[in-house]
């Protein structure tokens, strides 16, 4: 059988390109069942492992340090930081962006992969997702906190009011405000949704009244009927599609905050998809980074094979190639458009005072997924987390020197600048990390990480036990064969 | 014969027969469904592709829900702007028309999407009769499976074709597991 | 696996999904409730109008004006040329008061202040943020009443605000004045009606004295 | 608004109260805060400083309470004064005397609270403008750091006294006939007090009387004594369209009648009327005039006798000048060999004499020796020049340094029991070698009257509060000895008295009330019937006609002319300083002057014109010198000069001259308040009576520890790559070209625009009705920074200290950019000399304006008449306007900068206009608030606005009269005809951003017709650039 083929190729790595067999997207000797008791173990087991614990105590102190920070910026001024006359936007803006980049990673698995009939989705999709949620909670709050009076923020919604005021929907930062908004509620509702028949899982599985209740009412009664299926795949897949366009949107959007801008370094046309290339970068790089110490922890390694981890190193591979190419296009465009604005700046960002930050910025995004190419090393975990920690390192310089870069030296060589960050922009920094870990590590042990009644679609024993049909997927329902059966 | 305490019993809500492969699954749902059963169901713990075909499950009306919605959520977006932006509260910004569509475009469409993928969940959860915590076949310790590894086929006495012995008979030659009884919660 | 060896099994009761429409109809109230209270509750013309603070002496407007007659700008005498209507002076109630009910018990404040020259420390009614320059006289001299901003001051004993003085009321004025309009000789004649249609008038009133009301946000903001 | 409106300025009405205070509980607890010694409710009836206090306090805090409003009080006056209406400005003119000579000025005041210092029209010396310096005395009114009481210090203690106490005790001091008595004083040209000082000198004929300035124009009074046989008092002359050559001088800025100078050199560059004077300038250090010189050469202070002596010699041997036989001497060869600079200059300039003889003027500076201000009137003598004299209104007064030299002998020989100190602060500006502080301590009774406890106070028996300019009668002379008056706008606001009133205690008079004495003294000189008429004419002119000096023609005095001629000769001898041996030269500071304003936030906010340093004082330093001595840009020295030395921060400055070094006075103020306290170095340590000004010999040690100068610009030295691009952009942003290619080719301006055509995407506005806009001529600009403190005080801009400017976040609306100039090719580590050009840069208001449309909540909208406008209250402070801003003039409200404020200093606060809030954007709306209040005013008595009707803050005051405001669409109105002529262009118009003030290129008028054609040609180096982008 071409299965024990595979299997003789090694245990556990399916990461083979043998054209003739699909490879298994779930390795070891596993059935629905197996499947069920690895996942919903990691949620039912009573007490976290003490490494939880320290993680969460790590990660939640450093939410209170976030918290902290924001107190002191809201009681004494947004002066706290280093912002000043040109650099208006500083770290803030520059972690907003690195935040909702890295919210993109979880939307795009779950819709793009799932139109593409990516199977392999199935098993990081939730996680993705999950991830996502949280980076935009961490990405929503920077722009709530960087504005100088926040008790008026709200001025930024269509609210009637007692002014007779309505918000100016020509700004560029109130697209955003609906983009972003968006893009959480629906990463949300995807997520819950998906999430539904596994949280039935949980509740059929308590052995408690308490986790019956909670699970039963988050789970709304599912009951797994086929006709529930039916319209709950047909939901899935128009928030599929829907998703698939806002995610490109969002980040297109946010470009647009400098895109519209008249400012040299920001004022260019290839942002949108320059973008959104650097937000599907930095988000895979997240998951890596994730995923990695996860799956070996929690002993996922069956469920989350090489093979997923490979397929995103090479999308990594991709995409950081996509934004070495716009890091060059930039370039080229600055010197071919002619524009001595626009060219100082490109210069001044590759030589001027800001060049350890562009060159960081090169170095982390453009070399490192460059050894993706070598299969020994893109299939050695512990290269591809440094290397993903790395990326990630990168991309957040990337949005440090499109927006510091850009604004410390502009039109006039009188008000030019140097920006400077202080403590509390390190420290905020820092601390919206720890909110989005806390988040994680919350997600995990309440909730499962793993799709299971997506995995177990896509495991052998989901189709017709017949040759030929072996980890065959699609069905298309020749039901006419079963009858003669 | 249900020893589940929680419920008094009521009147019969079905037969509910319960499989172990995929394969029995799919036949057994052709069957039910040439036998011409209506008020009857399938469950399983994931998609399994071709029941719908099996079962004869007739297509959703979700998409064009969620299109209308959709359009709604357009209209919506636009109005709004061009509403507040230019007819309530005009201003000039830098030497701009007050309503301009290229300006519009980004705010209209994230509430097209907004407004379809929440028509998109609330639609599917309408549809299902969701949520709906507490179902006769809860009551069946062996159905809890259904989210785990096992498939079921619940047929329901209200169907006009339900016969107590016919029924059983019928489910009984399609699985070779015991028929059980669900009883109607009171 | 979960055969759990007690033969219990949990449920949710029958009546839990009774609750379903409850819990639907409960949110949508709940918002509904919520944009009511914000929308009016809150609103200057809920919580402004009506404020009529008590002050240091009793004086009526009712009796002065109403009663008596008296003009607004023998005391207001800013309000034709100045931002300020201007509060008089003790100086200017002791014109009459030196005889008339000179040994009235509410007018001692008046006194006082007249012969020790300290102010009588009267309670601001209308009053703007301070971030809003209010021209008396912008208005005044376009034929835009008394009546319009303060109420029937004629017949207050004690004054009070009658319109919610928010933006959003400047701005409904300013977009359309018509209705709000008057020659100029009848912008202190509170009782004053027109005998024709005001928006007619108002219209005729528009055009012949080319009032076009700014709606520049400098305009009232510096 | 045009000045003094109000015809009927009676002496004591305009004082009183205001219409509506509103009083809150905090504001009771902040009169308690503010004025310990009164209890609220114990007042007086209506004495006139409580209520000042009160309601100006009071109105400022209205004025800051932005959030929902609180239960307010109204409270009118009991009696109103007549003729006044509450609420409405008034203007009344006064005048503030600084060394010697008054300045007359308008000062605006809001229900009683001076709130704005404006020129008076009428006063020869302002000319309706006002140095920046002028206009910061308001604040210096409400300065919380005012001493506040009398202060007696006896055996280490310190009491608390009334000034009855005073009275009382200075009846025993000044006793008898003025034996041991000594009077030391600042310099006055006011009439009354030289009748109180002679009336105080009959009382006490033994009494002596000496007057001390540390900065003085002595030395030109000593070099007219040399040349004329008497002093004469030197009155330049800009306007002639001939050749001005300054030696050391800049007489746009140290001059007395600097302002009046500024209007005739603006006068005097205006091409299109023809006028193109020729402006020569030899110095040290770059000055203001330096900046606008058409031929400028750097040379230490000690090389400036050596040219100037060069050009007499060529005047009398190329150009056969003739020399009178006295001053013979003067044509020898000067026996010292110049640089080929020098020689070039020196050659250029006496062939300009020459030419323009009749029409040329040749001004030194009062840095130098009285020997060469002999050789410049000789020469101004010969060449018939356009410098006036007047006799000196005090010829036996001895030099400051003689009379403070003659009081310290006395002190030292014990002789003096009494000292009388009438303002000045000589403990801290006093010669270090004088040891002036360690003597006053062993006077046995030292009585000081200063606005300060200061340095000086410190170290006196008694201190008695001094009232300020504002608060107190008085009079003075303008530098051509125009009458000029002085009442108080308010009354003394901290039990203060006037050095008049003081006098005239000392003196025993029976009027010895400001008042009394001003109008007795006046009226002595009036023998008319209606004096009261004159008087109140005096007032409200500020001026009195009639009574400037006679001009007069002076003849050279031979017997003197042979010691001027000596004294040269010793001049030349003296061998130029190098690296090694360095000239110091003490200047007075663009900002603090001689440490008097220390205290005064404003003017230490100001960004120097050309170092652009905040906040402290620096060593300039030549980059050449820099290199020579390897030092480095903000790197802290050690200066040594005789036997002193102290540490202060290099500043590297091109355009320094080789081997001098300079550094300005009135820093290192112990004393002087929160605001000045130890803020920079404290110059005068180095100071002696023998070399006040230029010190030689001095020595240079870097110390290698750097030190970060609060600049409002990024220093001269930065990254080759910055700098290269900036020389790059200056050509476009400040347009020059020489007078003689601008001629030839008016379009010399414009030819090199060149970017692609500005089409709209949208259909352009129309724009009806009045459409607001500014021009600004670069030709006239001077960068004196009037402007910047006039909106500063107009506008409630806050003082956010040096620790915010370090950070980048100044927030004056108007700042004065400052570029160099260098010769294209060389490198930053290469630069010595350069050329330095100023452009003002505020909020130019684009129609196309890149702020407005990415505010989310539309905080900054367009109004119809064209502003750009900034609604504070509805600002939520994203700050994307300032990122979107090409000019980047938009100031953000990081933290609340009124936090800490004075209820005094907010008493200063303009009621017209928003006091901004924590976390909002702010900026320039060419005065919106004035633009406002002639509107309403034009539309009330139904008249077209007249084209200057509207001024704003700005423009008002700025000496040259380089802004201009108007109305765009009326084709007549002067800001349109400006936008007109060829000159005009604005900045980053590629942008298509449309700005509303268009700036005028500025000219070149050299001798060699060169100077650089059109704006530099950054295109050609673009390409280049482009190729190394390639």
């Amino acid at each position: 059988m071409s299965e024990a083929a595979i299997d003789s190729v090694s245990y556990l790595d399916n990461t083979g390109d043998d054209p003739a067999v699909r490879a298994r997207l779930v390795v070891g000797d596993n059935d629905f069942h197996s499947v069920t008791e690895k996942v919903c173990g990691i949620v039912e087991q009573p007490r976290p492992p003490k490494m939880w614990w320290v993680a969460f105590a790590a990660a939640s102190s450093l939410t209170l340090v976030l918290f902290a920070c924001i107190g002191y910026l809201v009681t004494t001024g947004v002066g706290v930081w280093g912002l000043q006359v040109p650099v208006g936007w500083g770290y803030a803006i520059v972690n907003f962006v690195f935040w909702v980049g890295i919210g993109h990673a979880g939307t795009l698995i779950s819709a793009i992969l799932f139109l593409l009939r990516q199977r392999w989705r199935t098993s990081i999709n939730r996680f993705a997702e999950a991830m996502t949620i949280f980076a935009v909670v961490c990405a929503g709050i920077f722009p709530g906190i960087h504005v100088g009076r926040i008790w008026f923020a709200y001025w930024l919604f269509p609210i009637p009011n007692q002014m007779s005021m309505w918000p100016n929907f020509r700004s560029p930062l109130l697209w955003d405000v609906f983009a972003v908004g968006t893009y959480a509620t629906v990463s949300l509702l995807f997520w819950y949704m998906g999430m539904i028949p596994d949280l039935a899982s949980i509740r059929d599985r308590a052995k408690t009244k308490l986790r019956f209740y909670i699970y039963g009412v988050l789970s709304l009664g599912w009951r797994s009927s086929n006709r529930h299926w039916h319209r709950f795949e047909f939901a899935y897949l128009l928030l599929a599609a829907l998703a698939t366009p806002l995610v490109l949107s969002v980040h297109s959007v946010v470009s647009f905050d400098f895109a519209v801008s008249i400012m040299p370094g920001w004022h260019t046309t290839i942002f949108p998809p320059y973008f959104v290339a650097g937000a599907i970068f930095s988000g895979f790089a997240m998951v890596v980074t994730l995923i990695i110490p996860t799956r070996k922890y929690f002993g996922l390694e069956e469920i989350i094979t090489a093979r997923h981890l490979e397929n995103m190193s090479k999308i990594m591979l991709a995409t950081g190639m996509m934004v070495g190419l716009a890091y060059s296009t930039e370039f080229f465009i600055a010197w071919y458009s002619g524009n001595t604005y626009e060219a100082f700046t490109f210069l001044n960002r590759a030589f001027g005072p800001y060049a350890w930050a562009y060159w960081t910025m090169v170095t982390c995004n453009v070399l490192v997924p460059q050894i993706f190419w070598a299969r020994k090393l893109r299939n050695n975990t512990v290269v591809l987390w440094v290397a993903s920690i790395l990326i990630n390192v990168g991309m957040w310089f990337e949005r440090f020197v499109i927006v510091v870069s850009s604004l410390s030296r502009d039109y006039l060589p009188t008000s030019w600048g140097y920006y400077r960050p202080t403590a509390i922009d390190v420290l905020t920094f820092l601390g919206s990390f720890g909110l989005f870990f806390t988040l994680f590590l919350l997600f995990v042990r309440f909730l499962p990480m793993i799709g299971m009644a997506e995995v177990k679609g896509v495991m052998p024993q989901a189709h017709l036990d017949r040759p030929g049909h072996r980890g065959h997927g699609d069905y298309h329902g020749d039901i006419a064969g079963v009858e003669v059966v | 014969m249900s020893t589940d305490r929680g419920h008094t019993s009521g009147g019969l809500y079905g037969y509910l027969a319960e499989f172990d492969k995929v394969d029995e699954l799919l036949v057994a749902a052709t069957k039910v469904r040439d036998a011409g059963y209506t008020r009857w169901d399938a469950h399983t713990p994931f998609v399994i592709h071709g029941l719908d075909a099996a079962m004869g499950v007739k297509k959703t009306v979700l998409p064009y829900i969620v299109f209308l919605v959709g359009l709604t959520g357009t209209a919506a977006g636009i109005l709004l702007q061009w509403w507040t932006n230019a007819i309530d509260y005009p201003f000039l910004i830098s030497g701009k028309p007050l309503f301009s569509l290229p300006a519009n475009i980004p705010v209209a469409f994230e509430t097209t999407i907004l407004f379809a993928a929440i028509s998109a969940l609330v639609g599917m959860l309408a549809l299902n009769g969701l949520p709906r915590l507490s179902h006769p076949l809860f009551t069946n310790r062996s159905f809890k499976r259904a989210t785990d590894d096992r498939f079921f086929i619940s047929i329901e006495a209200s169907d006009p074709l339900f016969d107590a012995n016919a029924t059983r008979e019928l489910l009984e030659s399609v699985s070779d597991q015991p028929v059980e009884e669900i009883e109607e919660l009171t | 696996m979960n055969e759990d060896k007690s033969n219990d099994i949990f449920i949710f009761p029958r009546w839990s999904w009774v609750l379903r429409p409850a819990v639907a109809v409960g949110a949508l109230g709940g918002a509904l409730y919520a944009t009511i209270v914000v929308t009016f509750g809150f609103s200057p013309r809920a919580t402004d109008v009506g404020y009529a603070p008590v002050q240091p002496v009793p004086y009526s407007h009712a009796v002065h004006v109403g009663q008596l007659g008296m003009d607004c700008r023998y005391c207001h005498t800013g309000v034709e040329q100045t931002a300020h209507a201007l509060i008089p002076p003790s100086q200017t109630c002791m014109n009459c008061h030196k005889s008339v009910r000179s040994n009235s018990e509410k007018l001692i404040p008046v006194f006082e202040s007249y012969s020790t020259g300290m102010p009588v420390e009267w309670i601001r009614v209308h009053d703007l943020p301070d971030y809003v320059y209010f021209n008396h006289s912008a208005h005044v001299r376009r034929g835009v009443g008394c009546v319009s901003c303060h109420g029937r001051i004629d017949t207050m004993e004690v004054v009070s605000q009658q319109e919610p003085l928010s933006m959003g009321w400047c701005l409904d004025c300013h977009r359309n004045p018509e209705r709000h309009l008057r020659p100029v000789e009848y912008v202190f004649q509170l009782d004053w009606v027109p005998e024709e249609d005001q928006l007619a008038l108002g219209a005729r009133l528009r055009e012949t004295n080319d009032i076009n009301p700014p709606q520049d946000c400098n305009t009232c903001h510096r | 608004m045009p000045p003094m409106k109000s015809e009927d300025t009676t002496g004591p009405v305009y004082w009183r109260s205001l219409e509506e205070l509103q009083r809150t509980p905090e504001f009771r607890e902040a009169v308690k805060r503010e004025f310990p010694n009164d209890a609220w409710d114990q007042l007086p009836p209506a004495t006139r400083r409580q209520f000042l206090k009160v309601m100006g306090a009071s109105l400022a805090m209205a004025g800051l309470t932005a959030c929902r409003w609180p239960k307010e009080e109204i409270v009118p006056f009991a009696h109103r004064p007549e003729g006044r209406t509450p609420g409405v400005p008034e203007r009344f003119a006064t005048s503030m005397e600084m060394d010697g000579v008054a300045l007359g000025m308008v000062v605006t005041s809001y229900d009683g609270r001076p709130i704005k210092a404006e020129g008076n029209e009428l006063h020869p010396d302002s000319l309706g403008a006002l140095s920046a310096i002028a206009q910061a005395d308001v604040l210096q009114l409400y300065d919380p750091d005012r001493s506040r009481r009398l202060l007696l210090r006896e055996g280490g203690q310190q009491y608390v006294k009334q000034w009855s106490d005073f009275e009382a005790s200075a009846v025993e001091d000044f006793g008898g006939d003025g034996t041991g008595l000594a009077v030391l004083t600042e310099r006055s040209s006011s009439p009354t007090r030289s009748l109180v000082r002679d009336r105080f000198l009959d009382t006490y004929p033994k009494a002596s009387w000496h007057e001390y300035e540390p900065i003085s124009r002595d030395n030109e009074r000593e070099g007219t004594r040399l040349v004329f046989g008497r002093p004469l008092r030197v009155h330049p002359k800009l306007d002639a369209v001939g050749v001005v050559a300054c030696f050391d001088a800049d007489p746009l800025f140290d001059h007395p009648s600097s302002l009046r100078l500024a209007r005739e050199f603006a006068g005097a560059r205006h091409p299109e009327s023809g006028a193109g004077a020729r402006l020569y300038v030899a110095e040290s250090s770059f000055s203001l005039t330096g900046v606008r010189a058409d031929h400028r050469v750097a040379i230490a202070s000690s090389r400036v006798p050596v040219v100037l002596a060069r050009v007499a010699h060529l005047l009398v041997a190329e150009h056969h000048i003739e020399l009178p036989a006295a001053a013979a001497g003067y044509a020898g060869e000067a026996g010292q060999t110049l640089s080929g600079e020098e020689t070039r200059f020196a050659e250029h300039l006496a062939s300009d004499l020459a030419n323009f003889q009749g029409g040329g003027a040749i001004l030194v500076g009062h840095q130098q020796q009285p020997a060469v201000h002999a050789l410049a009137a000789v020469l101004n003598q010969v060449l018939g020049s356009t410098v006036e004299y007047t006799a000196d209104p005090d010829p036996d007064r001895p030099t400051h340094l003689q009379a403070i030299n003659d009081l310290v002998a006395a002190m030292r020989a014990g002789s003096v029991q009494t000292l009388l100190i009438l303002g000045g602060n000589p403990v801290y500006n006093a010669p270090a070698d004088l040891r002036f502080g360690e003597l006053l301590g062993e006077v046995p009774v030292s009585i000081h009257l200063s606005l300060y406890d200061d340095e000086t106070s410190q170290r006196c028996t008694w201190h008695l509060p001094r009232a300020h300019g504002l608060e107190s009668w008085g009079d003075g002379r303008a530098w051509d000895g125009t009458w000029t008056t002085r009442q108080p706008l308010i009354a003394p606001l901290y039990d203060g008295r006037s050095a008049l009133e003081v006098l005239a205690l000392a003196a025993g008079m029976e009027h010895t009330t400001g008042y009394e004495l001003v109008r007795d003294n006046l009226g002595g000189r009036f023998r008319v019937l209606d004096f009261d008429t004159v008087w109140r004419r005096a007032l409200h002119n500020g001026v009195v006609g009639g009574f400037a000096w006679e001009t007069v023609s002076p003849r050279l005095s031979p017997g003197r002319l042979a010691v001027a001629v000596d004294g040269l000769r010793a001049l030349l001898d003296a061998a130029p300083p190098t690296s090694e041996r360095l000239e110091l030269v003490l200047t007075a500071d663009s900002r603090v002057w001689d440490g008097r304003f220390a205290n005064n936030g404003w003017l230490q906010e100001v960004p120097d014109a050309l170092t652009k340093v905040t906040w402290d004082n620096a060593l300039l330093i030549s980059p050449g010198t820099a290199r020579d001595l390897g030092i480095d840009d903000g790197e802290m020295v050690v200066i040594e000069a005789g036997e002193a030395s102290i540490e202060a921060p290099a500043f590297v400055l091109p355009g320094q001259a080789r081997g001098s070094v300079s550094l300005a006075l009135g820093y290192g103020r112990t004393a002087a308040g929160q605001v000045g306290n130890d803020v920079g170095v404290n110059a005068y340590t180095l100071r002696t009576t023998a070399a006040p000004h230029v010190i030689s010999g001095a020595k240079l040690r870097g110390t290698g520890r750097k030190y970060a100068l609060a600049t409002t610009q990024d220093h001269f030295a930065i990254d080759t790559l910055g700098f290269e691009e900036r020389n790059l952009r200056v050509g476009t942003l400040v347009r020059e070209a020489s007078l003689d290619a601008y001629l030839a080719n008016p379009e010399v301006f414009h030819e090199h625009e060149h970017h692609p055509p500005l089409i709209s995407l949208w259909k352009d506005q129309a724009y009806e009705g009045e459409q607001w806009g500014m021009a600004i001529d670069l030709n006239t600009c001077i960068g004196c920074n009037a402007c910047v403190v006039a909106c500063q005080a107009e506008n409630n801009i806050p003082v956010v200290g040096r620790e915010q400017v370090l950070n980048q976040r100044e927030m004056q609306w108007i700042r004065i950019d400052r570029y160099f100039k260098t010769e294209p090719g060389l490198r930053s580590d290469e630069i010595d000399d350069a050329e330095v050009v100023f452009q003002p840069m505020t909020c130019v208001q684009c129609e196309n304006a890149p702020c407005e449309q990415v505010c989310p909540v539309a905080a900054t909208q367009h109004t119809t008449d064209g502003l750009n406008a900034m609604v504070y209250n509805r600002c939520v402070g994203t700050r994307y306007c300032s990122n979107n801003c090409p000019f980047k003039v938009r100031r953000f409200n990081f933290f609340n900068y009124h936090k800490d404020l004075a209820d005094t200093t907010m008493m200063q606060f303009n009621p017209e206009v928003t006091v901004r809030a924590r976390g909002v954007m702010e900026k320039c709306t060419f005065c919106t608030q004035r633009i406002e209040a002639v509107r309403i005013g034009a539309r009330n008595d139904n008249r077209p606005i007249a084209d200057g009707e509207i001024v704003p803050a700005c423009a008002q005051t700025c000496p040259t009269q380089a802004i201009t405001f108007g109305n765009l669409n009326d084709p007549e109105s002067k800001v349109s005809k400006l936008h007109e002529e060829k000159r005009s262009y604005a900045t980053l118009a590629e942008l298509n951003i449309r700005p509303r003030t268009q700036y005028l290129g500025r000219l070149k008028n050299r001798a060699d017709g060169g100077g650089d054609v059109g704006h530099g040609a950054p295109h050609g180096e673009a390409d280049g650039r482009g190729k190394e982008t390639a």
